[in-house]
């Protein structure tokens, strides 16, 4: 590149559903507690956004322990989706977050189609709450505990429903557990999703082969960490091809290379989870690091790099 | 509390599988209380993806190497190598790069000025009872309970003395100090000194036979509890204990990291015997 | 245990499908090659069995470059199942393996149904073929190219042909990428499986940042290594609960301590792949291995460890 | 062809980002010709995962410790840092376990005695000429063309004069040598010996283009290659180059690691620029 050509200050400005962000990076829901738990280590006011530990109805007292475990380059996870509830989290938790100028996405989940448009309902007229992020990872109670999200019937019931219920930006968040993502995230779209992220932990599992006991008391868990990043970035691929939707992409990003890998297949923006427990400044040098990335390829607007896979 | 990217500068073995390790630590001696700990990353290496966490046993000042230089502070770690993490840890030399997210947690109640300091540790659990005893020492009659498997697991026990702090050292094969667990020590003092308060840490059997002991003899404890943690401040939920009034129909949990790693026995559901922590050894 | 109860020598001989094993290791598909290539690092008559590289009917030439890339503790391949076809395969490459006493377990597939049951006929009445073990990750060129293994109609219709043409025991491969491998798992079952082996590969993706372009020639491979160890697990876990036919376990076992895992979740075997390639003697020191810990843990037969997972 | 667990003798910077590193090598002055290659693992790291192809520079004995004792002997590998596994590479010192598999491939055809040899080595792909010099300069006049971005990717040049090899060397910015292109002397080169043999190991587009002149010249050419390489053995197929012949309808693929690295021109499908190794630099 010719010297005056030089990109100064790149822009990594990226808009999904209306929502204006200043950067694609944010926290993946449940590694980043309440945005507070951080902030001491972080300034949210650099992130794209900050999203929510997921919030339900009810509050909700998690799984007995062992809840974590490491594997290899990766965690597993059954922490049970342990949450205040929506109405203590916007009593206690959501002013923190209203005193930064940082969009946030408040992720949320029901046991019933009914409790999933009651979440959304009673988050929709709060000020600061920028989007909310669907998480249909949950058990489906009254249909004998198939997941919502690995059912594309009932993904698109309870997607419509909480549709009618909310006028903020709808995220829908998919699960990686499926045979076919294209079909669920047709599914969402054609419920009403204005985004799709992806993915949420892979089920896994792990045993103490001494005690022959699994290492999380609830046997089975969620995988996340670099170990699961190809598999997202695979699925990330195949959803922005079969949806006109923003896609977020999630899975396995500790830096700005692993963000990219998921902009160029084309998602819009980014979720990193377990690297904030490795290095609570993660997003931050990731967000520096694509700066950096943007100006040694001459890439001005970071919007350019988004879906520039050449296959 | 922080993160700090900074170097190790000491790292040596003081008993067979026990290591200590000096690391550079501004701003430690300021911030850290006693019973608190520290999430520890090796940097760059991956395994191990997680920090791991590890108790602070004691902290201080090293001369300045120069007149106008400030002095290097410094916190001390002492580990057990017992898994994936913790053998590269051996590996460590001074001057290497490593990273220290702390302090964190609640550190222990120190009490009333006066009344008299039982300390109960079990093997490695011996590390965040230092720093306490530093800081009771001055004004209260402190005595140190210390047991272990063998006479490999007692560990720094003079450097307690040399605090003025009463030693008694147990072990379970008898190859140093009195043969037996060191419950046994601790109901013989709490007979003479039933008044005392017990500030306990180390493998969770031990730690549940101080509780009924103290429950028994009615006498104040505090617990340091260990748990397998991923982000240490409070985020990621994972290392829970079950509070008191814990039921499987309303449960009832407490994050050790941030509630934690010290409670008061009386937060604490000590009906279970599962609130041991599942360690893993295995998880490469 | 007291010192006359010790256990000199474990017994770590396994059965399944009226195959007896030595021991319960063998190499997986595609990560042993024909076993000559690996014969002069490791005694072939060590082994529980002898998995060969997947055949096909004719000759296979594979995919374009790059065919594999590293990723976080994995691999992606896409090698496109390359292959010198069955017919050569027993004319060059059997007579070798025939000289060990070594059960030879032979992988084959097809692109259609008929292909699958034309390989099977072919090894049938082969000396020393052991066992067939059917791979059906692999498009089904008549049903728009939708793997067999994720169609469980598809595999069901294969498996029973399949089953018509061969008397050897039959062990059916199953891909991981499935929504619900119970279902996979039953409907092999159902069609005349003596044994499951999973799992194949995950599905995954990688791209190179800077010329923006997929890591592999065919874009999406599969992901193997330690990495995926966790989610394989969990799928034998569930498939053993799933079927009355036994289970070979695969995915990421590169040491005794991932071997029994999968043992004690339930598997009767397992498979070393991915880890070949990092120590070709990986096989002969996960057998020790096992003999080690049955001998510290006091385990007289191996086949006490085998499903003895506490829940 | 062996897998050896030994030990790193030492590994030395000796050129800004290439280190040379030799290795204790049991049996490998017997065992290997030039152009083999091994694969070298770190041990017990992960990552890497995979095993790294290097080819083998040199190999010799060290002086006997004592008297009776048989000498050690050595292989030597020069490698460029180029990504993780490089980069963990480098970080070894002398006693440090690793391991080789090796040695690996068919290397090159020695060609006649007296023919006249031509050796074009671009960078790093200067590696595996080494050892064939030695086995050709006693009966054959050879002379080493040696091409680099710089002059810090000239190296051990002078190890090729002190054999007695002819060296000219070239770099694109002028810095050591001649400016331009090592393709630009083969030409020159050619003109004047139009019956020589050239052995090119390099840069993809490097070969691509001696390739091309030495069809001109109708010199025989045979080439060392990369590829991704997962097993080194032939047991994963992953390494695979088009051979010639090689068509999209009838598609012809050879192993790198068993047919090659060393193919002779005519071995290999030249039509397609895609045969470079599409390398990584990321794969964490
Ligand atoms: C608050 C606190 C203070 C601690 N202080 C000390 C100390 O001062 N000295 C010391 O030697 N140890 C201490 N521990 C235990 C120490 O964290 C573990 O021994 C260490 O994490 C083991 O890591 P590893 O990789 O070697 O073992 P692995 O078994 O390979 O570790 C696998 C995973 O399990 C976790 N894990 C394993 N054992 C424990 C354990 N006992 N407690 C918590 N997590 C565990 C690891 O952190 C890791 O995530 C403390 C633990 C806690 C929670
Ligand atoms: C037969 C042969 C001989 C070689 N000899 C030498 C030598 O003498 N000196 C030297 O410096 N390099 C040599 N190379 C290249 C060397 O293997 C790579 O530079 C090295 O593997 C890079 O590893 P990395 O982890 O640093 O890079 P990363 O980019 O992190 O590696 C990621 C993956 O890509 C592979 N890879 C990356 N670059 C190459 C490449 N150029 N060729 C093959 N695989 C690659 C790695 O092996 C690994 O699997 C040789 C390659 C082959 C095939
Ligand atoms: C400890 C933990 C808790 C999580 N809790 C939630 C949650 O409440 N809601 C949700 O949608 N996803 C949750 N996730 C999934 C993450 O948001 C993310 O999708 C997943 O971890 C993959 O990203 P990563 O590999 O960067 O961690 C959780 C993950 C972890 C590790
Ligand atoms: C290079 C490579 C080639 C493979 N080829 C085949 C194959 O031909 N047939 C098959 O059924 N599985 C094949 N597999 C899948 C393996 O047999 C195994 O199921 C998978 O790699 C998971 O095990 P691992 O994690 O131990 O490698 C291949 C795997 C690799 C890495
Ligand atoms: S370790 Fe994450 S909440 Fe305590
Ligand atoms: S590297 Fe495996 S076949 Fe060549």
């Amino acid at each position: 590149m010719m010297s005056d050509d030089k990109i100064i200050q790149p822009s990594l400005a990226v808009e999904i559903a209306g929502l204006k962000l200043k950067n694609p990076v944010m926290p993946a829901s449940g590694t980043f507690g309440y945005g507070e738990e951080y902030s001491r280590y972080l300034d949210l006011n650099q992130l794209g956004a900050v999203v929510t530990k997921g919030m339900s109805l009810h509050p909700k007292a998690g799984n007995n322990v062992p809840r974590i475990c490491e594997t290899v380059s990766g965690m597993l996870n059954a922490i049970g989706l342990q949450n205040v509830g929506v109405d203590a989290f916007l009593e206690e938790k959501m002013p923190f977050l209203q005193r930064y100028d940082c969009p946030v996405i408040v992720n949320f989940f029901g046991n019933t189609q009914d409790e999933y448009g009651e979440v959304a309902a009673r988050l929709d007229d709060v000020p600061g709450v920028a989007a909310l992020e669907m998480n249909i990872s949950c058990p489906n109670v009254k249909h004998g505990g198939i997941i919502f999200g690995t059912d594309p019937k009932a993904a698109f019931a309870a997607i419509s429903l909480v549709r009618k219920r909310t006028s903020k930006p709808l995220i829908v968040k998919l699960t990686p557990n499926v045979t076919d993502i294209q079909v669920t995230a047709r599914a969402a779209e054609d419920a009403g999703a204005d985004a799709l992220s992806l993915i949420n932990t892979l089920t896994g599992m792990a045993v103490d082969v001494k005690t022959r006991k699994p290492r999380l008391a609830n046997v089975i868990g969620g995988l996340s960490g670099p170990a699961i990043r190809p598999i997202a970035v695979r699925l990330v691929h195949q959803v922005v091809q079969a949806v006109q939707i923003p896609v977020i992409g999630i899975g396995g990003i500790s830096r700005a290379m692993d963000a990219l890998e998921f902009l160029i297949v084309g998602a819009k923006a980014v979720q990193v989870g377990t690297a904030n427990f490795v290095d609570p400044n993660a997003m931050a040098t990731i967000i520096r690091g694509l700066e950096e990335f943007c100006r040694d390829e001459g890439v001005a607007d970071i919007n350019d790099l988004i879906g520039s896979l050449e296959l | 509390m922080n993160n700090i990217k900074t170097i190790v500068l000491s790292n040596q073995e003081i008993s067979p599988g026990y290591f200590r390790m000096k690391i550079l630590a501004p701003g430690y001696n300021k911030l850290a209380s006693p019973g608190q700990f520290v999430m520890f990353r090796v940097q760059r290496s991956l395994p191990p993806l997680l920090r791991r966490p590890f108790g602070i046993f004691r902290m201080g000042f090293m001369p300045a190497d120069c007149d106008n230089m400030p002095p290097k502070e410094f916190i001390e770690l002492i580990y057990k190598v017992v898994g994936s993490g913790t053998e590269i840890m051996q590996g460590l030399h001074q001057g290497d790069p490593v990273e220290l997210l702390g302090p964190l947690g609640q550190g222990f109640d120190l009490g009333e000025p006066d009344e008299e300091k039982i300390l109960v540790g079990g093997g490695i659990g011996l590390v965040p009872l230092y720093m306490l005893a530093e800081k009771m020492v001055d004004n209260s009659n402190v005595s140190l309970l210390m047991g272990g498997r063998t006479r490999d697991d007692i560990i720094t026990v003079t450097e307690f003395e040399r605090l003025g702090v009463g030693t008694y050292v147990s072990t379970e094969d008898g190859s140093l100090g009195e043969e037996g667990l060191v419950t046994r020590v601790l109901e013989r003092k709490l007979e003479k000194s039933p008044h005392a308060t017990v500030f306990a840490c180390g493998p969770m059997p031990m730690i549940a036979a101080v509780q009924k002991i103290c429950l028994q003899y009615d006498t104040p404890l505090q617990v340091s509890l260990e748990a397998l943690m991923a982000c240490g401040v409070g985020a990621c939920l994972g290392c829970v204990v079950k509070g008191a009034g814990h039921t499987d129909v309303d449960p009832h949990y407490l994050c050790t990291c941030t509630r934690g790693p010290v409670f008061k026995a009386e937060e604490l559901d000590w009906d279970k015997d599962e609130m041991t922590v599942r360690t893993s050894g295995g998880c490469r």
